[in-house]
């Protein structure tokens, strides 16, 4: 296994006094893409709200890069190389498409000089939002919606990517063009860590695969043996469905 | 909810029913007028928690219907109709007169919504002010005569207690059913959601103006109660202020919880009087606790005990959970 | 077989936007009828216009051979026809239970009686029934709004049959959803389909739910209809490929 | 005629002071979707703030001077602090309510430490008149109008040219999502209040020597501006210029043509129509997308 | 012997009526003050509690409830007369004497025997008023101004009265708000209606708002009001739009009376601002009850009304009453008074208008 840019040990916590999480223990290798299934509810987008600190967490360590980054601020976070792309609706309703994407790209701080360049090309990739580029955010279909939360934070250029559920919503179309630009930020040596219930296409291009249950680790191994697990195929990559499909 | 915390509940009830019957008894008439001022205004608070509270509807009118049945009441009981009559008109009169603004309630929301309403309390108390030959205008109406109920006077202050206090009770009866049954869950879906709700047969126009309606009606009841309270009404006391301090009541009481209404109500009447010792400070000393109260929990009095509650809640959920847990666990 | 809905020349444009721009097509009693379509290509656009959430610029829509263009959801719903949404549309404050049960009472009795009946208008059982379906039994009690997003993406889906409805037309509901959940969702919405008669127009990209549940697939392209026959039909489409699946 | 211009300029310059008063309640509500029923009494301090270091003997110059300071420390920073910060997340309406607490509270500690009294305070524009169109309007007025414009165009251009503005709009429409793509929140929310005591300290400055310094003076100042801001369209800080003089104008017209008893009302009947018809106020973003 | 003796006083203090309440209190704790560091009465302290009414009706009540609960010696205010009309019957009952700031006509018309003015009703002042515009103006027709509430409202409907008797044409009848900014409107309205003289009966502050427009809109014609058009705040307020405004004067601390000038002086001393009439009017309350206590010689609540009924205190005998004044048997007051003009920012006094008897 290469060096390990992101490291969570023994998470414990939750909402309210609810335990969503109960030593939740993973490593992510630098430089892959490492995908996250399981089950609905089982916490996946519980941990990546942890890890990027907008979870209160009882126990347990989060370690980026050899440094101990538990509990620091969203902006600490961000100028330390992580970005993250939550799941669901996560835009600026009245402010225009364009306005969204800017604001993604120059708050977080760093030298944006050749921004409007950047911009473009991300754009070029999503023609879609090119064309909606003045229309307020909020009139943009699921899809678009999902599309602009994206460029928005690939235009971070993190070192390390969180990504939540990025297909949904997503024509297959679209989910290959994405997925091919992971994997693109994987070859420029970008770490992501992503979350997918599109498991077997997710983990088709992944490097590593992380089974969650009940906040729990329950598996921890290279992408393709998960994907062939048999065991696992039945519990959460409903074995019975791909025959039907086939 | 387990059987032993439902008796709790249930002695807790008729405990304060019980204190609030007895206690009064050795009330000066001074303590008895400002209790039966509780009374009235948390029927008004009650009609302002539905429309607001629960169906999420802003409204800064509920002052003018209370007004529209003080004058109602005003305006019959002194050319010798009873009050019960007055009663009547001043239900209906606030009924319709709350449908219909609820009509721009379906156009408009929030800060818009507010708006429109308080321009009508505004229009209201002109009206009131204006309109001499109905409303005697800025000289006001007095002598205004207290009913007979079942046959008791209620000239002195006690009875009258009794009397408010007794139509709080009934009232409160009819709101709790009405919260309890679908209507109720109804009109939270308006305010949680609208668009769902449409998307599943609920008629969100009719329940909309149905808030509105019984809201408005509750304030014209207290209106007709605070009438004959006061025994003296002008304009001045149904200006904005008055639906501002119900929209006070509903908050800090705790909007959407049935009793908040009560609290709140006890807040806004009571909290003033008992300040009153600090001369000139007790306008500011009841402002800063409304404050420090809204700080400390800005979902109003009930919002606290709702949050022990929910804590409660998700402790059986996590239990719920252990259990699918380890169903699971036993699984390969 | 005759036409649950029919649909005929439906336009809505926001400004100089065409959304959807003509669309016509009859969806069969009984039938599973597939919409897929590149995004922002009118699809949920669509539903709202047929739905009434949004008034169309043109075009009218039929249900049992009865105009309903201009009718409002809630009277829609009553007619049988129900919906989901792609974006989350729960009630977050209220239980799952309280969820469900509001999703169906405005189907029993009539304002009065439901003002004068029990408090759940006797739909408790109905609720519990769909909630064991759909694996949420330990959330029952929880407040919607604190779900997972599939876990939410299922009760929206729940919601959608408390009614008992006879059309249902549902906007991306595997969206998130765990693939073992969603091969249950598929079995349940074929049984449905099959004993009670009722009719779905599903919205969706996830290909294998859509080419094994639908019985007929329509694909739409920049507001307009592109291809419309059976699943294998579809998915040897060139323009279809080009537009929308992708090599 | 002539009196129609009379009533067209004085409602002008009335609706000028509504229009700088309202720009607060815009503002507030585009850049932390909070809505301050103070608003009025935020206009009032000020005045007796720099009338109470007068009164301490300081020239009047150094009492604008501490005054500005004084109410960007309590009516910014504090009330940030104490009012806004406990309560933001709990969606307008406590906080609205809280807010009708702080301007009693305003209201009954300016009347118990200082005064019931009406004052004059000293202007800062000279009192003179100037005709314009052969009608008499005071200077005052000119500059009361003049500020409320460049106000104006000063927060439209920050809130939208600006990477600050975005932000603060950002913070405002989502602060979560603000929050993930490291907007500082708390600094833009600060920075809000910051500018809105600024700006209130200034209207008091140009607005008290018209109005009198009174602790009652915010009532009437609070309510027509709210309703101008929502007359112009909330979530538009110009729409306050629009809303103040429409309201300033069509109050004076009404009074003259129609009924001075019903003079409260009519603009307000008149103005619910246009919301009924313009839901979103007379410049206001129309309602964003619901499904 | 005996303890303090204890008043109850229930004032606007806050809301619409605040400055009128809180200067009739200051007038009341002035004069306590002083009586009470000359020995106090009959050798017995005062000793007065003010509650507020919130200048609502509803609130007053239960005040005056709460005082009367406390068997005060004498009930004092409120000001406001809807506040008075409702509290009136409850003292009367209690059998307690209520001495209050209410100018209402109607007020002592209702036969209550424990009613006390402390000022001319407007029933005796709007006639010397509409006396003046009709014999020294000459007025054929004028233009009222009123503020639309109880006080505004009251004076406006006897004056109309009045007027009609010397049948003064009404040219313009024009009602303004409480606390009313802007009077373009109104006075464009007067300017149309062309009237040979103005009565504006308006609070001081509205007062010299009105006087500013009316400079502006170059009004000239004589304008004519009550107290609260020729007061020193007005002045104060106006600047010399206020010249040339002139009316009649029950009260005011700018009387030519060296008492008058030697309250005003201690009232800005302890509170260093010029008191309006209100603050007069709870000065004089105060002494009202030591003048008719000494008369009585002892404490006695139940005797006190009829002892005020019919009572002439003399400025003379009792120098805290300021002006010899007379009470009737309605409770209705009898004094000097005057008819004043601002000239350069100053009031002068035109013309004196003696005591009926
Ligand atoms: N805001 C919240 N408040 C309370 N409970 C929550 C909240 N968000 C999530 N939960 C609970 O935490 C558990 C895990 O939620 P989470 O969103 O991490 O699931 P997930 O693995 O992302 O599922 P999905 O694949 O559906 O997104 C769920 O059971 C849910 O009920
Ligand atoms: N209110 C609106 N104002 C302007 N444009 C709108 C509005 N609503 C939708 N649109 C546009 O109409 C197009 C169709 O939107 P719609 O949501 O129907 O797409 P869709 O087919 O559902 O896409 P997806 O598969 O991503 O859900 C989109 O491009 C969107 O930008
Ligand atoms: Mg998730
Ligand atoms: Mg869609």
């Amino acid at each position: 296994m290469s060096d390990v840019i992101l490291d969570v040990q023994g998470l414990v916590g939750g909402y309210g006094k609810m335990t969503i999480l109960n030593g939740t223990s993973f490593s992510v290798p630098a430089g892959s893409i490492t995908t996250v299934i399981g089950p609905n509810g089982a916490g996946k987008s519980t941990v990546f709200k942890a890890i990027f600190g907008l979870l209160k967490l009882r126990e347990g360590r989060i370690v980026f890069k050899g440094r101990d980054v538990t509990g620091l601020s969203q902006r600490e976070l961000l100028n330390a190389g992580i970005c993250y792309v939550p799941q669901g609706r996560n835009i600026f309703p009245e402010l225009s498409v364009r306005d969204n994407i800017q604001l993604g790209a120059v708050v977080a701080g760093r030298d944006i000089t050749d921004l409007p360049a950047r911009i473009e090309t991300a754009l070029d990739k999503f023609p879609a939002l090119r064309k909606r580029a003045t229309q307020q955010a909020s009139t943009l279909s699921g899809g678009e919606q999902k599309q602009l939360e994206i460029v928005r934070g690939l235009l971070l250029n993190p070192q390390l990517l969180l990504i939540d559920e990025p297909s949904i919503g997503l024509s297959p179309l679209m989910v290959q063009q994405t997925f091919n630009m992971l994997k693109e930020l994987r070859d420029r040596g970008v770490s992501i860590l992503m979350i997918e219930q599109n498991a077997r296409s997710a983990l088709e291009i992944s490097d590593y695969g992380i089974v969650l249950e009940l906040g729990q680790t329950r598996l921890v191994d290279k992408a393709d043996r998960v994907l062939n697990d048999p065991r696992i195929g039945q519990l959460f990559l409903g074995g019975a469905m791909t025959e039907t499909a086939a | 909810m387990s059987a032993t915390a439902k008796y709790w509940r249930i002695a807790l009830g008729v405990a304060v029913i019980a204190a609030l019957i007895i206690a009064p008894m050795n009330f000066n008439r001074y303590g008895l007028y400002i209790l039966s001022q509780w009374a009235v205004m948390t029927i008004a608070a009650m009609g302002l928690n539905l429309t607001l509270g629960y169906a999420g509807q802003v409204s800064l009118a509920q002052g003018a219907f209370v007004g529209i049945g003080a004058y109602a009441a005003a305006i019959m009981t002194t050319q010798g109709m009873p009050l019960i009559a007055a009663l009547g008109v001043a239900v209906v009169m606030c009924f319709a007169i709350g449908w219909i603004l609820g009509y721009p309630a379906l156009r408009v929301q929030h800060h818009y919504l507010a708006f429109v309403t308080l321009a009508f309390s505004t229009l209201a108390f002109l009206v009131f002010r204006n309109e001499d030959w109905l409303t005697k205008g800025i000289y006001g109406i007095s002598n205004i005569p207290r009913p007979n109920v079942l046959g008791f006077a209620t000239n002195r202050p006690l009875p009258f207690y009794y009397f408010c206090l007794g139509s709080l009770g009934i009232v409160s009866l009819a709101m709790w059913w009405l919260i309890r049954s679908p209507w109720g869950r109804a009109f939270v879906a308006l305010r949680e959601n609208p668009v769902r709700a449409l998307s599943l047969g609920i008629d969100t126009r009719r329940y909309t103006l149905m808030a509105f309606a019984i809201g408005s009606a509750l304030g014209g009841v207290a209106g007709t109660l605070y009438a004959p309270l006061t025994q003296y009404i002008d304009p001045v006391p149904f200006n904005l202020s008055l639906s501002l301090d119900l929209l006070m009541m509903v908050i800090v009481g705790g909007s959407g919880f049935f009793f908040g209404p009560f609290l709140g109500a006890m807040i806004a009447v009571l909290l003033p009087e008992w300040l009153r010792f600090t001369e000139g400070y007790y306008l500011m000393l009841y402002a800063v606790a409304v404050m420090l109260l809204l700080i400390y929990s800005p979902t109003g009095i009930l919002g606290i005990l709702d949050r022990y509650l929910s804590e409660r809640r998700t402790k059986a959920a996590s239990a719920l959970r252990a259990v699918a847990k380890s169903r699971l666990e036993t699984a390969p | 077989m005759t036409a649950v809905l029919e649909v005929s020349n439906i336009k809505k444009s926001f400004g100089g936007i065409k959304a959807v721009d003509g669309v016509s097509f009859d969806v069969r009693e009984g039938e599973i009828l597939g919409l897929i379509g590149p995004n922002g290509c009118g699809k949920s656009t669509l539903f709202n216009c047929i739905l009434g959430q949004l008034t169309p610029t043109d075009g009218e829509v039929k249900v049992d051979g009865k105009v309903v263009t201009g009718l409002r959801p809630s009277e829609l719903n009553r007619l049988g026809v129900s919906r989901t949404f792609q974006l989350l549309q729960v009630f977050p404050k209220l239980s799952v239970r309280e969820n469900l049960i509001l999703a169906g009472q405005e189907h029993q009795g009539n304002m009065m009686s439901r003002l004068f009946g029990p408090s759940d208008a006797g739909l408790s059982a109905a609720a519990d029934q769909m909630i064991g379906f759909f694996k949420l039994d330990h959330l029952a009690t929880e407040a919607a709004g604190g779900l997972s997003y599939g876990q939410q993406k299922l009760l929206d889906a729940a919601m959608a049959f408390m009614g008992g409805p006879r059309l249902v037309l549902l906007d991306e509901p595997a969206g998130g959803v765990n693939l073992t959940m969603l091969g249950d969702l598929k079995e349940r919405l074929a049984a449905i389909n099959r004993e009670k008669r009722a009719t779905f127009v599903v919205i969706e990209h996830n290909m294998e739910f859509v080419m094994s549940l639908c019985t007929r697939v329509m694909v739409m392209a920049e507001g307009k209809l592109l291809a419309m026959g059976t699943p294998a039909e579809v998915r040897a489409n060139p323009a279809v490929i080009e537009a929308y699946l992708g090599h | 005629m002539s009196n129609l211009l009379d009533l067209l300029v004085a409602g002008l310059a009335t609706g000028a002071i509504y229009a700088l008063v309202a720009v607060g309640f815009t503002l507030l509500w585009q850049t932390s979707q909070t809505i301050n029923f103070a608003q009025g009494e935020f206009v009032m301090l000020p005045a007796f703030l720099m009338l109470a270091v007068m009164h301490a003997g300081a020239p009047f110059w150094l009492a604008v001077i501490l005054g500005i300071l004084l109410s960007l420390l309590l009516l910014g920073l504090g009330f940030k602090l104490l009012l806004v910060d406990p309560m933001l997340r709990h969606g307008v309406l406590p906080l609205a309510i809280a807010t009708m607490a702080l301007a009693i509270g305003m209201k009954e500690a300016v009347k118990q430490f200082f005064s019931a009294e009406a004052s004059p305070f000293p202007s800062i524009v000279p009192a003179g008149d100037v005709s314009i169109l052969g009608r008499v309007v005071s200077l005052q007025s000119l500059g009361v109008l003049a500020l409320a414009i460049a106000v104006v165009i000063g927060l439209t251009l920050l809130l939208n040219r600006t990477s600050i503005g975005h932000q603060m709009q950002a913070t405002a429409q989502n602060p979560t999502v603000a929050r993930i793509i490291g907007v500082p929140v708390e600094r833009m929310i600060l920075l809000t209040f910051l500018i809105n005591a600024f700006l209130v300290a200034l209207a008091s400055l140009l607005i008290t020597p018209i109005y009198l310094a009174k602790f009652s003076s915010g009532e009437v100042l609070g309510q027509a501006a709210f309703i101008a801001a929502i007359v112009g369209g909330f979530n538009q800080v110009r729409g306050a210029i629009a809303g103040g003089l429409l309201i300033g104008v069509v109050d004076n017209l009404a009074a003259a043509y129609v009924s001075t008893q019903y003079r409260a009302a009519v603009p307000l009947a008149l103005l619910i129509i246009i919301i009924l018809f313009r839901p979103q106020g007379l410049l206001g973003r129309p309602e964003e997308r619901t499904v | 012997q005996g303890g303090p003796i204890k008043l109850a006083d229930v004032a606007e203090l806050s809301g619409g009526g605040a400055t009128v309440g809180n200067n009739w209190k200051n007038g009341i704790d002035l004069a306590i003050e002083e009586i009470n560091a000359k020995g106090g009465l009959l050798g017995r302290k005062l000793e007065v509690t003010h509650a507020d009414s919130q200048s609502n009706p509803g609130v007053a009540r239960a005040q005056v409830q709460k005082a009367l609960d406390n068997e005060p010696y004498v009930l004092l205010g409120p000001g406001y007369s809807g506040s008075v009309k409702v509290t009136s019957p409850l003292a009367a009952e209690a059998g307690i004497a209520q001495i209050m700031g209410g100018e209402a006509a109607e007020l002592t018309q209702g036969g209550n025997k424990f009613l006390f003015r402390t000022s001319f009703g407007q029933q005796s002042s709007m006639p010397k008023v509409a006396k003046y515009i009709h014999d020294e103006l000459k007025a054929k027709s004028v233009a009222i101004v009123w503020v639309n509430n109880d006080f505004g409202k009251g004076g406006r409907d006897v004056i109309t009265k009045e007027f009609a008797k010397y049948n003064i044409k009404i040219a313009a009848d024009i009602s303004t708000e409480a606390g009313q900014a802007d009077f373009a409107a109104d006075v464009s309205k007067i300017k149309a209606a062309a009237p040979d003289a103005v009565f504006i009966y308006l609070n001081e502050e509205e007062s010299a708002r009105i006087l500013k427009e009316l400079k502006r809109q170059a009004i000239t014609v004589p304008l004519v009001g009550e107290t609260t058009l020729v007061g020193q705040k007005v002045v104060e307020l106006a600047g010399d739009a206020a010249n040339g405004a002139r009316g009649h004067v029950g009260l005011t601390t700018d009387a030519p009376v060296d008492l008058v000038k030697a309250f005003r002086e201690k009232f800005v001393k302890k509170y260093n601002y010029v008191p309006d009439h209100n603050g007069l009017k709870g000065y004089l309350a105060i002494y009202m009850i030591k003048a008719t206590t000494e008369k009585m010689g002892k404490v006695d609540a139940k005797r006190f009304a009829d002892t005020l009924h019919g009572l002439t205190i003399k400025a003379a005998s009792e120098p805290g009453i300021l002006m010899d004044v007379t009470f009737d048997e309605k409770g209705d007051i009898d004094r000097q008074g005057f008819l004043v003009e601002i000239v350069e920012g100053k009031q002068v006094v035109k013309q004196v208008l003696p005591k009926l008897n």
